[in-house]
């Protein structure tokens, strides 16, 4: 579904990522686990071109799209719920939810997902007149989840939805990616520091350092590697 | 009394004026965070093409009526064309700057138009066309409010009127919204940014060019350098209303419009401007982020 | 690498240099060098551009003819944007470049800066239109000339005129703050205070620029004023007068030299009836006026904007002064200047001992169906 | 292929300005007679121009893209700009580089005209001027749109103090950069709240009620007719002729720009330089660390004034007339365009910066009515090809080396 080959990407005269190689398969959910400032979050950034792919090529279901407007790859069917969750802050939650429909035009289609996310987040449906910025943490994650699945993604990339919340909603956030994957048969490529819960309901994973791809398998395999135990899971 | 209310009225019509031109900078510094000083340029352009337009109309024999529809479509169609226009030459190659860099491209684009109109056309004034004749039924209270304070007035409300709803409805609108509060996660939903950016220079822009019609109208004269205060103006009533907030900026011209009338009225017109930014310089000092402007507190 | 790093770097600093000096080899020719002075860009350019009309017009005439005393003459144009600072840079390049006369400068306060530098190089100035008192009565320009009226002899003019004349007993005296404006708006009212005729019900200056002047005329109306009497010039004023007829006033409208311009009464239009203006002499039967009008008409295609009369009686002044004395040495010019009365558009006229014209003495005029004619 | 691409686009482009500037530049109508004139062979020559421009504009893209990038760590600098770096890191070539530009400076106006003379003695003044605003925009990065303000402080009290009092040059220098550094003080205090744009404006108002003021308070001030027969600086009561003056004035602003680039150089590695970096870099972070914003923002303020307040001082001795048409917004606009092009914080970028813009105009003269046309079309211009100013500044590094101990100050 997405395929990266030797991608480079960086900011002014750094590159950040290197030859950074990685597939996503159909229906999986793949984790890309590392450190702080290993390059996570710009591999994804530069998935969506907001950071400009310096070298290689990235393939999304089977077209070329690195060269291609961010707009026109969120057509495509790839979105991204990104680190720090980008809630607008003074559109209320039903606008949000609304900014996340922004390239539909099937208005009953449309009304139908909205229900269904507050289905999946009930609180949401509580708060839909209030302005984004006044949400929780927890609250502003579920949002800009339900924000990006309103676009009605065929690939769904989640940058460190974990971060900076309580043990029990992370919990409750890692059971409903659970669920988007296998109802919707949403692809999922998640970005994790919290590489246990990740490798928990993953298929697959990567991990990567500095910039680079170093390790890869099944997540199974990865939780049980004695390395990644001492450097990632604290065990 | 009497004084008052015509002192009001005539404060309120700067003030919609303002507005109109007030909106245009605050929408683009809403969305890009600029100071676009060739805000009043495009206002003096405006302008312009009205008189252009409508000259060689009434030359040509139309009735009025088509030439007030007419020349203030030209003035909006080629406003925003160079608003549209200017964006795309002297700002998007800054957008990853600086950030005073494209202020000075701002600087240097509103003295580059000037000179432009100065010498493609003249330096001199020129009368505008009488575009709207006084209305009979006006004619007891001519001496209070003008037909064309009450046009300037009407207009303003109805253009008001039409932007809010389009800001608040509209796929346009919303798109402006989110990338004013979050232009990374704009384009992450799937907006195009720099199509809204576009728009939002074409829409300001458009108003700007109903507000340099309507004031050459109104004082029947027009040159190149008319831009210059009033784009000032302008953005001072934005800054007092808080820069980047829609209602704030027509709020911001309405308050500034009538404490310089107030103070030439009661006071002195020699001070008027030193009045309007010692006000500006008051109310920043108890509001910073001006009349309403969200406080932007950085969280520690 | 080192020796080469600075012979490049000098390289390029001669290169510099030689550039920067190229302008400053002004070829001593055959010619006469006439260079003009003023605003030609900017927001004052309105009032600067006519003048390098006017001068074109006379010069190409006189150089069609065959120059004076066998030498063209040839335009130097400096551009000063009416702003001291500049003035003076302008009038060193006029002098570095040879300038033996000049028409200019424009603005009263850019001519005060540029003075010193042509007194210095004894250059004969002759402006069309800066009016400060100080430039003639001070004494010390004695190289200054103009073809305009100092504001002491217009403020009177105006006052005595609205008062004497029309009658009117009670004056608003507004001025637009600038260096022509505000000191004849002063004059004006120091005139009443001293003369005690007539009373200054109101004296303030407005924004020029400012885009609605309703606030003003409500206070005029307010300050039960008969009459406005106006230091500026014609954009402010007809302004004003449009608003005054929107808001119905019937109080009469008395102003000066800088409204006195055809360009008032096109812009005003309707509003402009009635106005009155001081302006030089009547010279509706000057044939000299009507011909230069009619050459600037066949060059540029339009009519002639601020000054241009005077700009025009200046360049003439000053030509006639180089023929008939044969030289441009500032005594000799000045001598042909003092004693000889030369027929131009504002008059025959020639100048005093301090440099203001003899012979532009005040019309007053009203506007009537559209044209300036004099009161009688 | 890709060329006939590029043509259709250049055809479309020069299409687009066609109809752009088609009211204001093709059709011109005389209200008054009503006459319309239709100037067609303006839309060709707007056509082939465009079309011209965007072909030159994409070839040289084209050729800048195609280009081997430099070793240069990947950053493209001008060459003029790593050429200035390089020489001014090595001790040795510093030298001689200061050594030719003092001799230039100082044969200078034994070379030129007066009036050459005259235009570089003004664009000293911007130095200084741009100098200070530089203190104030380029290393606290408060926005300051009123600078000009200040330097009105400084002609006006010059020029005043001489005028009742007949104080002399060098008396008030130091009295106009004082006064100056007070009104600094003034602004600054109400404004210490504000931040960024916010700031901007009420420097912009600050500015223009200082003009308003010098403008309306006749008695004061001498109103709009200004002041005149300021005299020029003199030198233990001699007296000079108009070039001796010039030449003098000149000599005068070379060592004011020395001793301000020595004292700003000082400044910039001084505790106080690098509290206004960090301030402008992250107030709040600052705070944190300790320093008292308040104070430091002030001194910015008072010192930046401190200079144009000299500067002012230099301009009514220099144009021995001044009026407040001198003040203006634009004059603040334009300091303020040679701080950032020249390349914010960069005491280098600032005296280059201050040149090109206060010498251009001038040898844009040549050009006559466009002259002005053209000056902004390369403001803008300069700005698109080089965002971060001529010369960017270089932050000093400091690196630990074993045998001299790290410098501590």
């Amino acid at each position: 579904m997405l395929e990266l080959d030797k991608v480079q990407a960086g900011y002014g005269n750094k590159l950040a990522i290197k030859d950074v190689s990685l597939k996503v398969e159909d229906g999986e959910i793949i984790t890309l686990i590392g450190a702080n400032g290993a390059g996570k979050s710009t591999t994804l950034m530069t998935i969506c071109n907001v950071v400009e792919c310096r070298a290689g090529t990235i393939k999304f279901q089977d077209k070329e799209i690195h060269r291609m407007a961010p707009d026109a790859i969120v057509k495509m069917g790839l979105c991204q719920v990104p680190e720090g969750r980008h809630i607008f802050p003074q559109l209320s939650v039903k606008e949000n939810l609304d900014m996340g429909a922004f390239l539909r035009n099937d208005k009953e289609a449309i009304k139908k997902d909205m229900d269904y996310v507050y289905s999946l987040f009930p609180i949401l449906y509580k708060r839909r007149h209030q302005d984004g910025g006044n949400l929780s943490g927890g609250e502003q994650q579920m949002l800009a989840m339900s924000r990006a699945l309103m676009a009605k993604p065929k690939l769904l990339l989640l940058d460190e939805p974990s971060m900076g919340l309580a043990p029990l909603v992370i919990r409750q956030i890692f059971e409903i990616i659970k669920q988007i994957n296998k109802e919707n048969n949403t692809t999922i490529f998640l970005v994790e520091q919290n590489a246990n819960q990740a490798l928990h309901i993953a298929d697959r994973g990567y991990v990567m350092e500095n910039g680079r791809i170093t390790l890869s398998g099944p997540a199974q395999e990865l939780l049980a590697n004695t390395d990644i135990q001492k450097a990632y899971l604290g065990i | 009394m009497d004084y008052f209310i015509e002192l009001f009225f005539s404060g309120l019509t700067r003030g919609s004026i303002y507005a109109l031109i007030a909106l245009g900078y605050t929408m683009v510094y809403g969305i890009i965070g600029l100071i676009n000083f060739a805000h009043g340029e495009i206002y003096m352009i405006g302008a312009f093409t009205a008189f252009i337009v409508a000259t060689v109309l009434s030359v040509y024999g139309f009735p009025l009526v088509s030439i007030v529809i007419i020349s203030g479509l030209a003035a909006v169609v080629w406003a925003s064309s160079y608003g549209y226009t200017i964006e795309k030459i002297a700002y998007k190659p800054l957008r990853h700057a600086p950030r005073l860099s494209p202020l000075i491209s701002a600087i240097g684009m509103s003295i580059f138009l000037q000179n432009y109109v100065l010498l493609a056309q003249t330096s001199d004034f020129l009368p505008f066309p009488t575009l709207f004749p006084d209305l009979e039924f006006m004619e007891p209270i001519a001496h209070i409010i003008g037909t064309t304070d009450v046009i300037i007035l009407v207009t303003t409300i109805v253009v008001m009127v039409l932007l809010t709803l389009i800001i608040k409805f509209t796929k346009i609108g919303k798109a402006m919204r989110a990338t004013a509060q979050d232009r990374t996660m704009a384009t992450l939903v799937g907006i195009n940014v720099n199509n809204v950016i576009s728009a939002t220079f074409i829409v300001g822009s458009g108003l700007a060019a109903i507000g340099g019609m309507l004031v050459a109208a109104h004082i029947g004269q027009i040159n190149f350098y008319i831009g210059f205060l009033a784009g000032i103006k302008a953005f001072t009533a934005a800054v007092l209303g808080g820069i980047g907030s829609i209602p704030g900026a027509v709020l911001g011209s309405f308050v500034l419009g009538l404490t310089e009338s107030f103070a030439t009225g009661y006071v002195s017109s020699d001070y008027e401007d030193v009045f309007a930014f010692s006000l500006l310089v008051l109310i920043l000092i108890f509001k910073p982020s001006g009349l309403l402007g969200r406080a932007s507190n950085e969280k520690v | 690498m080192k020796v080469n790093l600075r012979g490049k770097l000098l390289t390029t600093a001669a290169c510099a240099l030689l550039a920067l000096s190229a302008p400053a080899l002004g070829v001593a020719g055959d010619t006469i060098k006439f260079g003009v002075a003023g605003p030609h860009s900017g927001d004052l350019a309105s009032y600067g551009l006519p003048s390098v009309n006017a001068a074109k017009v006379v010069i190409d005439k006189v150089n069609a003819k065959g120059g004076i005393n066998g030498k063209k003459v040839e335009m130097l144009i400096e551009d000063d944007v009416c702003k001291p600072e500049i003035a003076t840079n302008t009038a060193t390049k006029l002098v570095s470049d040879g300038a033996e006369v000049v028409l200019g400068h424009i603005c009263s306060g850019a001519t005060k800066a540029a003075m010193p530098i042509y007194k210095n190089a004894k250059i004969l100035v002759m402006s069309p239109s800066a009016t400060s008192d100080e430039l003639t009565l001070s004494g010390d320009y004695p190289n200054f000339f103009r073809t305009i009226a100092p504001n002491a002899a217009q403020s009177p003019a105006m006052i005595d005129f609205a008062v004497d004349k029309l009658g009117l007993k009670k004056i608003a005296i507004i001025h637009d703050k600038g260096d022509y404006g505000k000191p004849l708006a002063e004059g004006a009212k120091k005139y009443v205070e001293k003369t005690g005729k007539g009373q200054v019900v109101l004296f303030e200056g407005i924004t020029p620029g400012a885009m609605d002047y309703s606030a003003i005329v409500q206070k005029i109306k307010q300050s039960g004023a008969d009459v406005v009497v106006f230091g500026g010039y014609h954009p402010e004023a007809s302004k004003i007068v449009t608003i005054m007829k929107k808001k119905r006033l019937k109080t009469k409208f008395v102003s000066d030299d800088g409204v006195k311009d055809d360009t008032f009464i096109k812009v005003a239009g309707d509003a402009a009836e009635g106005v009155y203006a001081a302006g030089p002499q009547d010279n509706s039967n000057n044939p000299q006026a009507a011909e230069a009008r009619a050459e600037h008409k066949a060059k540029f295609g339009s009519d002639p904007g601020a000054f241009y009369d005077g700009a025009y009686a200046a360049t003439v002044a000053i030509l006639n002064a180089i023929e008939k004395s044969g030289s441009t040495k500032l005594a000799d010019l000045k001598k042909v200047l003092e004693t000889e009365k030369v027929a131009t558009p504002v008059g025959n006229i020639s100048f005093d001992k301090n440099g203001d014209a003899v012979g532009v003495g005040f019309s007053m005029y009203v506007v009537e169906n559209g044209k300036y004619v004099v009161v009688k | 292929m890709v060329l006939l691409k590029e043509f259709k686009k250049a055809l479309l482009t020069s299409l687009w300005f066609v109809f752009l500037t088609f009211p204001i530049v093709v059709i011109k109508v005389d209200p008054i007679e009503r006459t319309v004139f239709w100037r067609w062979q303006n839309a060709f020559y707007m056509a082939v121009g465009t079309f011209s421009i965007y072909l030159l504009v994409k070839f040289y893209q084209h050729r800048k893209e195609n280009q081997p990038k430099s070793s240069d760590a990947g950053e493209n600098k001008l060459p003029i700009s790593s050429l200035i770096h390089r020489i001014l890191l090595n001790p040795v070539q510093r030298n001689i580089f200061i050594g030719i530009v003092a001799a230039i400076s100082i044969v200078f106006p034994h070379i030129f005209s007066t009036y050459q003379t005259n235009v570089m003695t003004t664009a000293l003044m911007y130095v200084v001027l741009g100098l200070g605003l530089n203190i104030v925009v380029g290393l606290a990065g408060l926005l300051d749109l009123g600078f000009v303000a200040f330097y009105a402080v400084g002609a006006y009290t010059y020029s005043l103090l001489n005028l009742h009092f007949g104080l002399g040059f060098w008396t008030v220098l130091p009295i106009g950069g004082l006064l100056a550094a007070t009104f600094g003080i003034l602004l600054g205090f109400p404004v210490l709240r504000l931040r960024g744009d916010y700031l901007a404006i009420v420097t912009l108002g600050f500015g223009e009620i200082i003009r308003l003021i010098l403008e309306n308070w006749g008695k004061f001030s001498k109103g709009p007719s200004g002041i005149s027969n300021i005299p020029r600086p003199g030198f233990f009561g001699m007296h000079f002729n108009l070039e001796q003056s010039v030449l003098y004035t000149y000599y005068l602003m070379i060592i004011l720009v020395i001793v301000t680039i020595f004292i700003v150089n000082r400044l910039q590695d001084s505790r106080l330089g690098r509290a206004w970096i960090a301030l402008r870099e992250d107030e709040i972070a600052c705070q944190a660390m300790g320093i008292d914003k308040r104070k430091t923002k002030l001194v910015a303020f008072s010192l930046g004034a401190f200079w144009a307040g000299i500067v002012g001082v230099m301009f009514a001795a220099k144009t021995t007339f001044i009026n407040p048409a001198s003040f203006t917004f634009l004059e603040s606009a334009i300091i303020l365009s040679i701080v950032v092009l020249g390349g914010m914080g960069s005491i280098v970028g600032v005296v280059f910066g201050a040149l090109i813009l206060i010498l251009l105009p001038e040898y844009l003269r040549a050009l006559s009515e466009y002259r002005m046309l053209a000056f902004g079309a390369i403001l803008v211009c300069m700005m698109i090809f080089r965002p971060q100013g001529l010369i960017s500044n270089i932050r000093r590094t400091y690196k630990f080396e074993k045998k001299s101990p790290p410098p501590v100050r």
